[in-house]
Protein backbone atom coordinates (compact mmCIF):
# COMPACT_ATOMS: atom_id res chain seq x y z
CA UNK A 1 0.00 0.00 0.00
CA UNK A 2 1.46 3.29 -0.85
CA UNK A 3 0.20 5.80 1.21
CA UNK A 4 1.86 9.31 1.70
CA UNK A 5 1.29 11.95 5.79
CA UNK A 6 1.17 15.25 5.30
CA UNK A 7 -0.09 18.12 8.00
CA UNK A 8 -2.43 20.70 6.99
CA UNK A 9 -3.88 23.40 9.87
CA UNK A 10 -4.14 20.59 12.49
CA UNK A 11 -5.25 17.71 9.98
CA UNK A 12 -3.68 14.96 8.73
CA UNK A 13 -3.92 14.70 5.14
CA UNK A 14 -3.23 10.86 3.34
CA UNK A 15 -2.90 10.35 0.10
CA UNK A 16 -3.55 6.99 -1.40
CA UNK A 17 -1.13 6.56 -4.31
CA UNK A 18 -3.36 3.33 -5.95
CA UNK A 19 -5.52 2.96 -8.62
CA UNK A 20 -7.52 0.30 -6.47
CA UNK A 21 -9.01 -0.07 -3.21
CA UNK A 22 -9.87 -3.66 -2.75
CA UNK A 23 -9.33 -7.16 -1.00
CA UNK A 24 -5.92 -6.74 -1.30
CA UNK A 25 -4.85 -3.37 0.13
CA UNK A 26 -8.15 -2.65 2.51
CA UNK A 27 -7.18 -4.62 5.54
CA UNK A 28 -3.63 -2.81 5.11
CA UNK A 29 -5.26 1.18 4.60
CA UNK A 30 -7.75 0.05 7.81
CA UNK A 31 -5.38 -0.84 10.50
CA UNK A 32 -3.27 2.04 8.88
CA UNK A 33 -6.45 4.37 9.61
CA UNK A 34 -6.72 2.79 12.91
CA UNK A 35 -3.03 3.64 13.97
CA UNK A 36 -3.18 6.98 13.40
CA UNK A 37 -6.13 7.31 15.36
CA UNK A 38 -4.83 5.68 18.26
CA UNK A 39 -1.38 7.66 18.29
CA UNK A 40 -3.44 10.93 18.50
CA UNK A 41 -4.47 11.87 14.96
CA UNK A 42 -8.09 12.58 15.24
CA UNK A 43 -8.93 14.95 12.46
CA UNK A 44 -8.05 12.93 9.08
CA UNK A 45 -8.57 13.53 5.33
CA UNK A 46 -8.01 10.89 3.08
CA UNK A 47 -7.48 11.84 -0.69
CA UNK A 48 -8.62 9.37 -2.94
CA UNK A 49 -8.22 11.13 -6.35
CA UNK A 50 -5.45 8.71 -7.57
CA UNK A 51 -8.81 5.57 -7.03
CA UNK A 52 -10.42 4.66 -10.04
CA UNK A 53 -11.74 1.18 -8.12
CA UNK A 54 -13.50 0.29 -4.87
CA UNK A 55 -14.98 -2.91 -4.10
CA UNK A 56 -17.38 -3.32 -0.62
CA UNK A 57 -13.79 -4.38 1.32
CA UNK A 58 -12.24 -0.60 0.20
CA UNK A 59 -15.95 0.49 1.27
CA UNK A 60 -15.39 -1.68 4.39
CA UNK A 61 -12.01 -0.06 5.21
CA UNK A 62 -13.43 3.74 4.85
CA UNK A 63 -16.13 2.65 7.29
CA UNK A 64 -14.03 1.42 9.39
CA UNK A 65 -12.27 4.82 9.31
CA UNK A 66 -15.42 7.21 9.54
CA UNK A 67 -16.52 4.96 12.72
CA UNK A 68 -13.33 4.82 14.58
CA UNK A 69 -13.56 8.61 13.95
CA UNK A 70 -16.33 8.92 15.72
CA UNK A 71 -16.04 6.72 18.49
CA UNK A 72 -12.65 9.04 19.45
CA UNK A 73 -14.59 12.09 18.66
CA UNK A 74 -12.32 12.74 15.68
CA UNK A 75 -12.86 13.41 11.97
CA UNK A 76 -12.41 10.96 9.01
CA UNK A 77 -13.17 13.30 5.75
CA UNK A 78 -13.24 11.78 2.24
CA UNK A 79 -11.63 14.08 -0.91
CA UNK A 80 -10.84 13.73 -4.59
CA UNK A 81 -13.30 10.83 -5.14
CA UNK A 82 -14.13 9.80 -8.73
CA UNK A 83 -17.42 9.66 -10.17
CA UNK A 84 -17.34 5.79 -10.55
CA UNK A 85 -16.28 5.51 -6.87
CA UNK A 86 -19.56 8.28 -5.98
CA UNK A 87 -21.72 5.88 -7.86
CA UNK A 88 -20.45 2.73 -5.45
CA UNK A 89 -21.23 5.09 -1.99
CA UNK A 90 -24.84 5.83 -3.90
CA UNK A 91 -25.09 1.67 -4.61
CA UNK A 92 -24.56 0.99 -1.33
CA UNK A 93 -26.27 4.12 0.14
CA UNK A 94 -23.17 5.42 2.05
CA UNK A 95 -23.17 9.03 0.24
CA UNK A 96 -24.69 10.14 3.29
CA UNK A 97 -22.69 8.72 5.86
CA UNK A 98 -19.57 9.87 4.75
CA UNK A 99 -18.19 13.54 4.80
CA UNK A 100 -17.05 13.65 1.32
CA UNK A 101 -15.64 17.26 -0.11
CA UNK A 102 -14.65 18.24 -3.53
CA UNK A 103 -10.79 18.75 -2.26
CA UNK A 104 -8.89 19.32 0.86
CA UNK A 105 -9.00 22.92 0.80
CA UNK A 106 -12.87 22.51 1.08
CA UNK A 107 -12.41 19.95 3.62
CA UNK A 108 -10.13 22.64 6.01
CA UNK A 109 -12.58 25.09 5.21
CA UNK A 110 -15.35 23.43 6.70
CA UNK A 111 -13.56 21.80 9.99
CA UNK A 112 -16.36 21.00 11.63
CA UNK A 113 -16.47 17.53 11.59
CA UNK A 114 -20.43 17.62 10.13
CA UNK A 115 -21.43 15.91 7.18
CA UNK A 116 -21.80 18.54 4.65
CA UNK A 117 -25.16 17.49 3.43
CA UNK A 118 -26.75 18.15 7.53
CA UNK A 119 -26.37 21.76 7.27
CA UNK A 120 -28.93 21.41 4.35
CA UNK A 121 -31.25 19.07 6.79
CA UNK A 122 -34.40 20.46 8.19
CA UNK B 1 -22.44 -22.56 -33.22
CA UNK B 2 -19.34 -21.07 -31.44
CA UNK B 3 -17.61 -18.68 -33.94
CA UNK B 4 -18.87 -15.46 -32.65
CA UNK B 5 -17.98 -16.43 -28.99
CA UNK B 6 -15.44 -14.62 -27.10
CA UNK B 7 -14.36 -17.17 -24.00
CA UNK B 8 -11.77 -16.51 -21.70
CA UNK B 9 -10.32 -19.39 -18.93
CA UNK B 10 -8.46 -18.16 -16.59
CA UNK B 11 -6.39 -19.78 -13.62
CA UNK B 12 -4.60 -17.69 -11.13
CA UNK B 13 -3.19 -18.53 -7.89
CA UNK B 14 -5.29 -18.14 -4.79
CA UNK B 15 -4.05 -14.36 -4.07
CA UNK B 16 -5.73 -11.23 -3.65
CA UNK B 17 -2.73 -9.95 -5.59
CA UNK B 18 -4.23 -10.80 -8.65
CA UNK B 19 -7.83 -9.49 -8.44
CA UNK B 20 -6.77 -6.30 -10.32
CA UNK B 21 -5.38 -8.19 -13.18
CA UNK B 22 -8.59 -10.17 -13.48
CA UNK B 23 -10.73 -6.92 -12.74
CA UNK B 24 -8.82 -5.44 -15.63
CA UNK B 25 -9.27 -7.97 -18.21
CA UNK B 26 -12.62 -7.32 -17.60
CA UNK B 27 -12.66 -4.17 -17.88
CA UNK B 28 -10.48 -4.64 -21.53
CA UNK B 29 -13.45 -7.01 -22.74
CA UNK B 30 -15.52 -4.32 -22.03
CA UNK B 31 -14.00 -1.75 -24.30
CA UNK B 32 -13.25 -3.83 -26.84
CA UNK B 33 -17.00 -5.62 -27.21
CA UNK B 34 -18.30 -5.04 -30.88
CA UNK B 35 -21.84 -3.76 -31.19
CA UNK B 36 -22.00 -2.70 -27.53
CA UNK B 37 -24.13 0.36 -27.06
CA UNK B 38 -24.52 1.14 -23.96
CA UNK B 39 -21.73 3.48 -21.56
CA UNK B 40 -18.50 1.67 -21.62
CA UNK B 41 -17.45 2.90 -18.76
CA UNK B 42 -19.43 1.71 -16.90
CA UNK B 43 -19.85 -2.05 -17.98
CA UNK B 44 -16.18 -1.56 -17.44
CA UNK B 45 -15.90 -0.48 -13.90
CA UNK B 46 -19.26 -3.30 -13.68
CA UNK B 47 -17.10 -5.74 -14.86
CA UNK B 48 -13.88 -4.99 -13.14
CA UNK B 49 -16.62 -5.16 -9.59
CA UNK B 50 -18.14 -8.40 -10.34
CA UNK B 51 -15.52 -9.94 -10.80
CA UNK B 52 -13.60 -8.46 -8.29
CA UNK B 53 -16.40 -9.42 -5.64
CA UNK B 54 -16.76 -13.13 -6.78
CA UNK B 55 -13.36 -13.55 -6.45
CA UNK B 56 -12.65 -12.09 -3.34
CA UNK B 57 -15.12 -14.27 -1.88
CA UNK B 58 -13.58 -17.26 -2.87
CA UNK B 59 -10.23 -15.91 -1.53
CA UNK B 60 -11.76 -15.17 2.00
CA UNK B 61 -14.29 -17.97 2.25
CA UNK B 62 -13.71 -20.81 0.34
CA UNK B 63 -9.59 -20.35 -0.65
CA UNK B 64 -7.01 -23.11 -0.39
CA UNK B 65 -3.50 -21.71 -1.52
CA UNK B 66 -2.92 -25.12 -3.05
CA UNK B 67 -5.78 -24.79 -5.48
CA UNK B 68 -5.53 -22.54 -8.42
CA UNK B 69 -8.54 -19.97 -8.50
CA UNK B 70 -10.77 -20.58 -12.10
CA UNK B 71 -12.61 -18.06 -13.57
CA UNK B 72 -14.51 -18.34 -16.90
CA UNK B 73 -15.94 -15.56 -18.99
CA UNK B 74 -18.04 -15.71 -22.19
CA UNK B 75 -19.92 -13.78 -24.20
CA UNK B 76 -22.21 -15.10 -26.97
CA UNK B 77 -24.39 -12.53 -29.06
CA UNK B 78 -25.38 -10.33 -26.07
CA UNK B 79 -24.98 -12.88 -23.43
CA UNK B 80 -22.31 -12.66 -20.75
CA UNK B 81 -21.72 -15.30 -18.34
CA UNK B 82 -19.16 -15.31 -15.66
CA UNK B 83 -18.17 -18.58 -13.81
CA UNK B 84 -16.41 -18.56 -10.50
CA UNK B 85 -15.40 -21.72 -9.14
CA UNK B 86 -14.46 -23.01 -5.64
CA UNK B 87 -13.48 -25.82 -4.26
CA UNK B 88 -14.61 -25.02 -0.47
CA UNK B 89 -17.84 -26.27 1.63
CA UNK B 90 -20.17 -23.90 -0.40
CA UNK B 91 -22.81 -21.49 1.46
CA UNK B 92 -26.37 -20.98 0.80
CA UNK B 93 -27.18 -18.06 -1.85
CA UNK B 94 -30.36 -17.41 -1.60
CA UNK B 95 -29.78 -17.13 2.46
CA UNK B 96 -27.34 -14.14 2.09
CA UNK B 97 -29.25 -11.02 3.93
CA UNK B 98 -29.70 -7.80 1.89
CA UNK B 99 -27.95 -5.75 3.58
CA UNK B 100 -29.15 -3.18 6.02
CA UNK B 101 -28.47 0.73 5.02
CA UNK B 102 -28.74 1.59 8.27
CA UNK B 103 -26.30 -0.91 9.67
CA UNK B 104 -22.72 0.54 9.00
CA UNK B 105 -21.18 -3.10 9.09
CA UNK B 106 -17.97 -3.32 7.43
CA UNK B 107 -18.87 -6.63 5.17
CA UNK B 108 -22.22 -8.20 3.63
CA UNK B 109 -21.79 -5.92 0.68
CA UNK B 110 -20.40 -8.06 -2.16
CA UNK B 111 -23.15 -10.69 -3.30
CA UNK B 112 -26.15 -7.86 -2.69
CA UNK B 113 -23.47 -5.86 -5.49
CA UNK B 114 -23.38 -8.58 -7.81
CA UNK B 115 -26.79 -8.92 -7.63
CA UNK B 116 -27.67 -5.73 -8.15
CA UNK B 117 -25.42 -5.26 -11.53
CA UNK B 118 -26.07 -8.61 -13.21
CA UNK B 119 -29.38 -10.33 -14.36
CA UNK B 120 -29.06 -13.04 -12.52
CA UNK B 121 -26.50 -14.66 -10.07
CA UNK B 122 -27.02 -18.86 -9.54
CA UNK B 123 -25.04 -21.10 -7.24
CA UNK B 124 -24.86 -25.01 -7.52
CA UNK B 125 -22.46 -28.15 -7.02
CA UNK B 126 -20.51 -28.87 -9.80
CA UNK B 127 -18.56 -32.70 -9.79
CA UNK B 128 -15.58 -30.44 -8.60
CA UNK B 129 -16.85 -28.29 -5.75
CA UNK B 130 -19.18 -25.14 -6.33
CA UNK B 131 -19.80 -22.32 -9.22
CA UNK B 132 -20.86 -19.03 -8.71
CA UNK B 133 -22.80 -17.97 -12.17
CA UNK B 134 -23.86 -14.84 -13.03
CA UNK B 135 -25.22 -13.35 -16.33
CA UNK B 136 -26.21 -10.47 -17.80
CA UNK B 137 -27.73 -9.31 -21.18
CA UNK B 138 -25.41 -6.83 -22.80
CA UNK C 1 2.12 -27.49 -8.26
CA UNK C 2 -0.28 -25.62 -10.56
CA UNK C 3 -0.59 -23.45 -7.50
CA UNK C 4 1.71 -20.75 -8.81
CA UNK C 5 0.68 -20.59 -12.17
CA UNK C 6 -1.25 -17.89 -14.04
CA UNK C 7 -2.90 -19.44 -16.82
CA UNK C 8 -5.46 -17.79 -19.71
CA UNK C 9 -7.04 -19.74 -22.58
CA UNK C 10 -9.46 -17.61 -24.55
CA UNK C 11 -11.35 -18.39 -28.18
CA UNK C 12 -12.23 -15.26 -30.50
CA UNK C 13 -13.72 -14.83 -33.46
CA UNK C 14 -11.42 -15.27 -36.62
CA UNK C 15 -11.39 -11.36 -37.15
CA UNK C 16 -8.87 -8.68 -36.94
CA UNK C 17 -11.32 -6.81 -34.46
CA UNK C 18 -10.14 -8.83 -31.43
CA UNK C 19 -6.93 -8.29 -32.16
CA UNK C 20 -6.60 -5.88 -29.87
CA UNK C 21 -8.53 -7.39 -26.97
CA UNK C 22 -5.44 -10.40 -27.09
CA UNK C 23 -2.95 -7.54 -27.14
CA UNK C 24 -3.94 -5.37 -24.57
CA UNK C 25 -4.93 -8.75 -22.23
CA UNK C 26 -1.36 -9.75 -22.68
CA UNK C 27 0.15 -6.15 -22.10
CA UNK C 28 -2.05 -6.39 -18.81
CA UNK C 29 -0.31 -9.25 -18.14
CA UNK C 30 3.11 -7.83 -18.00
CA UNK C 31 1.54 -5.11 -15.55
CA UNK C 32 0.58 -7.30 -13.37
CA UNK C 33 2.90 -9.95 -13.04
CA UNK C 34 4.47 -10.44 -9.65
CA UNK C 35 8.40 -9.78 -9.33
CA UNK C 36 9.12 -8.70 -12.06
CA UNK C 37 12.60 -7.02 -12.15
CA UNK C 38 12.50 -5.94 -15.81
CA UNK C 39 10.65 -2.83 -17.96
CA UNK C 40 7.18 -3.48 -17.76
CA UNK C 41 6.11 -1.15 -20.36
CA UNK C 42 8.51 -2.87 -22.74
CA UNK C 43 7.48 -6.24 -22.02
CA UNK C 44 3.76 -4.92 -22.21
CA UNK C 45 4.80 -3.83 -25.77
CA UNK C 46 6.36 -7.09 -27.07
CA UNK C 47 3.37 -8.89 -25.55
CA UNK C 48 1.09 -7.06 -27.13
CA UNK C 49 3.07 -7.69 -30.46
CA UNK C 50 3.59 -11.26 -30.47
CA UNK C 51 -0.05 -11.99 -29.71
CA UNK C 52 -0.51 -9.55 -32.57
CA UNK C 53 1.99 -11.14 -34.80
CA UNK C 54 0.65 -14.71 -34.07
CA UNK C 55 -2.87 -14.23 -34.50
CA UNK C 56 -2.85 -12.33 -37.54
CA UNK C 57 -0.94 -15.03 -39.07
CA UNK C 58 -3.89 -17.41 -38.37
CA UNK C 59 -6.32 -14.73 -39.90
CA UNK C 60 -4.52 -14.28 -42.53
CA UNK C 61 -2.58 -17.00 -43.68
CA UNK C 62 -5.07 -20.21 -41.44
CA UNK C 63 -8.08 -18.62 -40.69
CA UNK C 64 -11.87 -20.13 -41.43
CA UNK C 65 -15.12 -17.66 -40.14
CA UNK C 66 -16.12 -21.04 -38.86
CA UNK C 67 -13.66 -22.01 -36.56
CA UNK C 68 -12.51 -20.14 -32.97
CA UNK C 69 -9.27 -18.51 -32.95
CA UNK C 70 -7.45 -20.09 -29.55
CA UNK C 71 -4.60 -18.73 -27.83
CA UNK C 72 -3.28 -20.17 -24.20
CA UNK C 73 -0.71 -18.08 -22.09
CA UNK C 74 0.86 -19.48 -19.62
CA UNK C 75 2.93 -18.14 -16.15
CA UNK C 76 4.98 -20.36 -14.06
CA UNK C 77 7.72 -18.80 -12.32
CA UNK C 78 9.55 -16.94 -14.73
CA UNK C 79 8.63 -18.96 -17.56
CA UNK C 80 6.17 -17.87 -19.94
CA UNK C 81 4.53 -19.56 -22.61
CA UNK C 82 2.10 -18.29 -25.73
CA UNK C 83 0.64 -20.81 -27.90
CA UNK C 84 -1.42 -20.17 -30.74
CA UNK C 85 -3.31 -22.74 -32.44
CA UNK C 86 -4.55 -23.14 -36.04
CA UNK C 87 -6.43 -25.64 -38.16
CA UNK C 88 -4.62 -24.47 -41.37
CA UNK C 89 -2.36 -26.52 -43.44
CA UNK C 90 0.86 -25.58 -41.23
CA UNK C 91 4.01 -24.42 -42.66
CA UNK C 92 7.55 -25.01 -42.28
CA UNK C 93 8.82 -22.23 -39.57
CA UNK C 94 12.23 -23.23 -40.29
CA UNK C 95 12.01 -22.25 -44.02
CA UNK C 96 10.46 -18.62 -43.15
CA UNK C 97 13.60 -16.55 -44.52
CA UNK C 98 14.56 -13.61 -42.34
CA UNK C 99 13.76 -10.29 -43.98
CA UNK C 100 16.42 -8.36 -46.31
CA UNK C 101 16.57 -4.94 -44.98
CA UNK C 102 17.34 -3.72 -47.66
CA UNK C 103 13.88 -4.64 -49.60
CA UNK C 104 11.57 -2.53 -48.17
CA UNK C 105 8.73 -5.63 -48.88
CA UNK C 106 5.82 -4.60 -47.57
CA UNK C 107 5.08 -8.31 -45.50
CA UNK C 108 7.10 -10.76 -44.30
CA UNK C 109 8.34 -9.09 -40.70
CA UNK C 110 5.80 -10.84 -38.32
CA UNK C 111 7.75 -14.52 -37.72
CA UNK C 112 11.19 -12.28 -37.45
CA UNK C 113 9.52 -10.09 -34.99
CA UNK C 114 8.38 -13.13 -32.88
CA UNK C 115 11.46 -14.80 -33.02
CA UNK C 116 13.65 -11.75 -31.97
CA UNK C 117 10.99 -11.15 -29.01
CA UNK C 118 11.03 -14.28 -27.79
CA UNK C 119 13.69 -16.88 -26.84
CA UNK C 120 12.69 -19.90 -28.42
CA UNK C 121 9.45 -20.44 -31.12
CA UNK C 122 8.17 -23.84 -32.71
CA UNK C 123 5.64 -25.10 -34.84
CA UNK C 124 4.29 -28.50 -35.21
CA UNK C 125 1.10 -30.06 -35.65
CA UNK C 126 -1.65 -31.40 -33.03
CA UNK C 127 -4.22 -33.60 -33.32
CA UNK C 128 -6.31 -30.95 -34.29
CA UNK C 129 -4.36 -29.20 -36.39
CA UNK C 130 -1.17 -26.88 -35.35
CA UNK C 131 0.38 -24.61 -32.73
CA UNK C 132 2.97 -22.32 -32.62
CA UNK C 133 4.54 -22.22 -29.07
CA UNK C 134 6.56 -19.06 -28.15
CA UNK C 135 8.56 -19.53 -24.95
CA UNK C 136 10.13 -16.37 -23.23
CA UNK C 137 12.33 -16.19 -19.51
CA UNK C 138 11.04 -13.09 -17.87
CA UNK D 1 -10.00 3.50 -39.34
CA UNK D 2 -10.48 7.38 -38.17
CA UNK D 3 -8.59 9.40 -39.95
CA UNK D 4 -8.69 13.60 -40.31
CA UNK D 5 -7.13 15.92 -43.13
CA UNK D 6 -5.86 19.31 -43.26
CA UNK D 7 -3.98 21.46 -45.47
CA UNK D 8 -0.78 23.29 -44.24
CA UNK D 9 1.31 25.24 -46.89
CA UNK D 10 0.73 22.68 -49.65
CA UNK D 11 0.53 19.50 -47.56
CA UNK D 12 -1.50 17.15 -47.01
CA UNK D 13 -1.90 16.37 -43.23
CA UNK D 14 -3.52 13.75 -41.77
CA UNK D 15 -4.28 12.89 -38.29
CA UNK D 16 -4.71 8.90 -37.43
CA UNK D 17 -7.02 8.92 -34.39
CA UNK D 18 -6.45 5.37 -33.63
CA UNK D 19 -4.42 3.21 -30.73
CA UNK D 20 -3.32 0.73 -32.91
CA UNK D 21 -2.17 0.55 -36.50
CA UNK D 22 -2.20 -3.41 -36.97
CA UNK D 23 -3.68 -5.70 -39.38
CA UNK D 24 -6.89 -5.01 -38.30
CA UNK D 25 -6.64 -0.93 -39.95
CA UNK D 26 -3.22 -1.58 -41.74
CA UNK D 27 -4.76 -2.57 -45.67
CA UNK D 28 -7.32 0.77 -44.83
CA UNK D 29 -4.89 2.90 -44.44
CA UNK D 30 -2.49 1.79 -47.12
CA UNK D 31 -5.73 1.89 -49.77
CA UNK D 32 -6.30 5.37 -48.21
CA UNK D 33 -3.06 6.44 -48.71
CA UNK D 34 -2.85 5.57 -52.45
CA UNK D 35 -6.44 7.24 -53.04
CA UNK D 36 -4.85 10.28 -51.48
CA UNK D 37 -1.97 10.25 -54.05
CA UNK D 38 -3.73 9.39 -57.19
CA UNK D 39 -5.82 12.21 -56.69
CA UNK D 40 -3.14 14.36 -56.68
CA UNK D 41 -1.99 15.15 -53.03
CA UNK D 42 1.38 14.34 -53.27
CA UNK D 43 3.17 15.95 -50.17
CA UNK D 44 1.81 13.96 -47.36
CA UNK D 45 2.71 14.44 -43.48
CA UNK D 46 0.98 11.89 -41.27
CA UNK D 47 0.75 12.25 -37.43
CA UNK D 48 1.00 8.98 -35.15
CA UNK D 49 0.76 11.37 -31.88
CA UNK D 50 -2.25 9.16 -30.94
CA UNK D 51 -0.56 5.67 -32.27
CA UNK D 52 0.85 3.40 -29.17
CA UNK D 53 0.93 0.27 -31.14
CA UNK D 54 2.24 -0.26 -34.41
CA UNK D 55 2.61 -3.85 -35.80
CA UNK D 56 4.11 -5.66 -38.81
CA UNK D 57 1.11 -5.30 -41.19
CA UNK D 58 0.96 -1.32 -39.93
CA UNK D 59 4.51 -1.29 -40.76
CA UNK D 60 3.98 -2.67 -44.74
CA UNK D 61 1.23 0.39 -44.53
CA UNK D 62 3.80 2.83 -43.97
CA UNK D 63 5.98 0.76 -46.59
CA UNK D 64 4.00 1.08 -48.94
CA UNK D 65 2.79 5.06 -48.26
CA UNK D 66 6.54 5.61 -48.48
CA UNK D 67 7.16 3.38 -51.80
CA UNK D 68 4.31 5.25 -53.88
CA UNK D 69 4.92 8.61 -52.68
CA UNK D 70 8.27 8.04 -54.21
CA UNK D 71 7.44 6.58 -57.50
CA UNK D 72 5.47 9.67 -57.90
CA UNK D 73 8.05 11.73 -56.91
CA UNK D 74 6.08 13.14 -54.08
CA UNK D 75 6.47 12.89 -50.04
CA UNK D 76 5.51 10.60 -47.71
CA UNK D 77 6.73 12.42 -43.70
CA UNK D 78 6.06 11.08 -40.40
CA UNK D 79 5.36 13.45 -37.23
CA UNK D 80 4.65 12.65 -33.49
CA UNK D 81 5.75 8.99 -33.42
CA UNK D 82 6.09 7.45 -29.85
CA UNK D 83 9.25 6.16 -28.82
CA UNK D 84 7.50 2.11 -28.58
CA UNK D 85 6.85 2.99 -32.27
CA UNK D 86 10.48 4.18 -32.98
CA UNK D 87 11.50 1.04 -31.81
CA UNK D 88 9.28 -1.01 -34.05
CA UNK D 89 11.22 0.86 -36.84
CA UNK D 90 14.68 0.11 -35.35
CA UNK D 91 13.98 -3.11 -34.74
CA UNK D 92 13.29 -3.91 -38.20
CA UNK D 93 15.98 -1.20 -39.63
CA UNK D 94 13.07 0.93 -41.15
CA UNK D 95 14.63 4.21 -39.04
CA UNK D 96 16.74 5.31 -42.21
CA UNK D 97 13.80 4.63 -44.76
CA UNK D 98 11.30 6.88 -43.11
CA UNK D 99 11.25 10.49 -43.45
CA UNK D 100 10.91 11.15 -39.49
CA UNK D 101 10.28 14.58 -38.18
CA UNK D 102 9.02 15.40 -34.54
CA UNK D 103 6.12 17.55 -35.29
CA UNK D 104 4.39 19.07 -38.28
CA UNK D 105 6.10 22.43 -38.21
CA UNK D 106 9.45 20.25 -38.18
CA UNK D 107 8.16 18.41 -41.32
CA UNK D 108 6.98 21.87 -43.15
CA UNK D 109 10.03 23.20 -42.56
CA UNK D 110 12.24 21.03 -44.08
CA UNK D 111 9.85 20.22 -47.24
CA UNK D 112 12.37 18.74 -48.91
CA UNK D 113 11.11 15.53 -49.86
CA UNK D 114 14.24 14.72 -49.02
CA UNK D 115 15.36 11.94 -45.57
CA UNK D 116 16.26 14.34 -42.78
CA UNK D 117 19.29 11.96 -41.78
CA UNK D 118 20.43 12.47 -45.60
CA UNK D 119 21.65 15.88 -45.91
CA UNK D 120 24.40 14.71 -42.57
CA UNK D 121 25.44 11.94 -44.80
CA UNK D 122 28.61 12.36 -47.33
N1 LIG E 1 -17.57 -18.75 -2.50
C1 LIG E 1 -18.09 -18.75 -1.25
N2 LIG E 1 -17.92 -19.82 -0.44
C2 LIG E 1 -18.43 -19.85 0.81
N3 LIG E 1 -19.12 -18.83 1.34
C3 LIG E 1 -19.35 -17.73 0.59
C4 LIG E 1 -18.82 -17.62 -0.74
N4 LIG E 1 -19.20 -16.42 -1.23
C5 LIG E 1 -19.90 -15.83 -0.25
N5 LIG E 1 -20.00 -16.59 0.85
C6 LIG E 1 -20.76 -16.31 2.09
O1 LIG E 1 -21.69 -15.30 1.82
C7 LIG E 1 -21.52 -14.21 2.73
C8 LIG E 1 -21.88 -12.90 2.07
O2 LIG E 1 -20.89 -12.58 1.10
P1 LIG E 1 -20.64 -11.05 0.71
O3 LIG E 1 -21.97 -10.41 0.47
O4 LIG E 1 -19.66 -11.02 -0.41
O5 LIG E 1 -20.04 -10.39 2.03
P2 LIG E 1 -18.64 -10.59 2.76
O6 LIG E 1 -17.78 -11.45 1.91
O7 LIG E 1 -18.13 -9.19 2.90
O8 LIG E 1 -18.99 -11.21 4.07
C9 LIG E 1 -20.09 -14.32 3.20
O9 LIG E 1 -19.92 -13.75 4.50
C10 LIG E 1 -19.86 -15.81 3.23
O10 LIG E 1 -20.34 -16.38 4.41
N1 LIG F 1 -0.30 -19.97 -38.94
C1 LIG F 1 0.20 -20.03 -40.21
N2 LIG F 1 -0.32 -20.90 -41.11
C2 LIG F 1 0.18 -20.97 -42.36
N3 LIG F 1 1.20 -20.22 -42.80
C3 LIG F 1 1.74 -19.31 -41.95
C4 LIG F 1 1.28 -19.18 -40.63
N4 LIG F 1 2.04 -18.23 -40.03
C5 LIG F 1 2.92 -17.80 -40.93
N5 LIG F 1 2.77 -18.45 -42.11
C6 LIG F 1 3.60 -18.32 -43.34
O1 LIG F 1 4.83 -17.72 -42.98
C7 LIG F 1 5.05 -16.57 -43.79
C8 LIG F 1 5.81 -15.52 -42.99
O2 LIG F 1 4.98 -14.97 -41.99
P1 LIG F 1 5.27 -13.51 -41.46
O3 LIG F 1 6.71 -13.39 -41.16
O4 LIG F 1 4.33 -13.25 -40.32
O5 LIG F 1 4.94 -12.54 -42.66
P2 LIG F 1 3.58 -12.19 -43.41
O6 LIG F 1 2.44 -12.79 -42.63
O7 LIG F 1 3.56 -10.70 -43.42
O8 LIG F 1 3.72 -12.76 -44.78
C9 LIG F 1 3.69 -16.13 -44.24
O9 LIG F 1 3.74 -15.42 -45.44
C10 LIG F 1 2.96 -17.45 -44.39
O10 LIG F 1 3.24 -18.03 -45.63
Amino acid sequence: MNITLDNKDGSTLLRFHEERLDAHNSKELKDYLLELMDSGSKKLILDLSEVRFVDSSGLGALLSGHKNAGLREGRFALVGVQSRVQSMFELTRLTRVFEIYPGVEDALADGTGERPHDSKQD
Amino acid sequence: MTRNRIKLEIEIPTQTRYLGLIGNIGEQLAWDLSDYGGDRDVLAYNLNLVLTEALSNVIKHAGSDNQALRVCISIEGNSLSIQVHDQGLGFDLEGVPCPDPEDLCERGRGIFIIRHLMDSVDYRKTDKGNVLEMKKKL
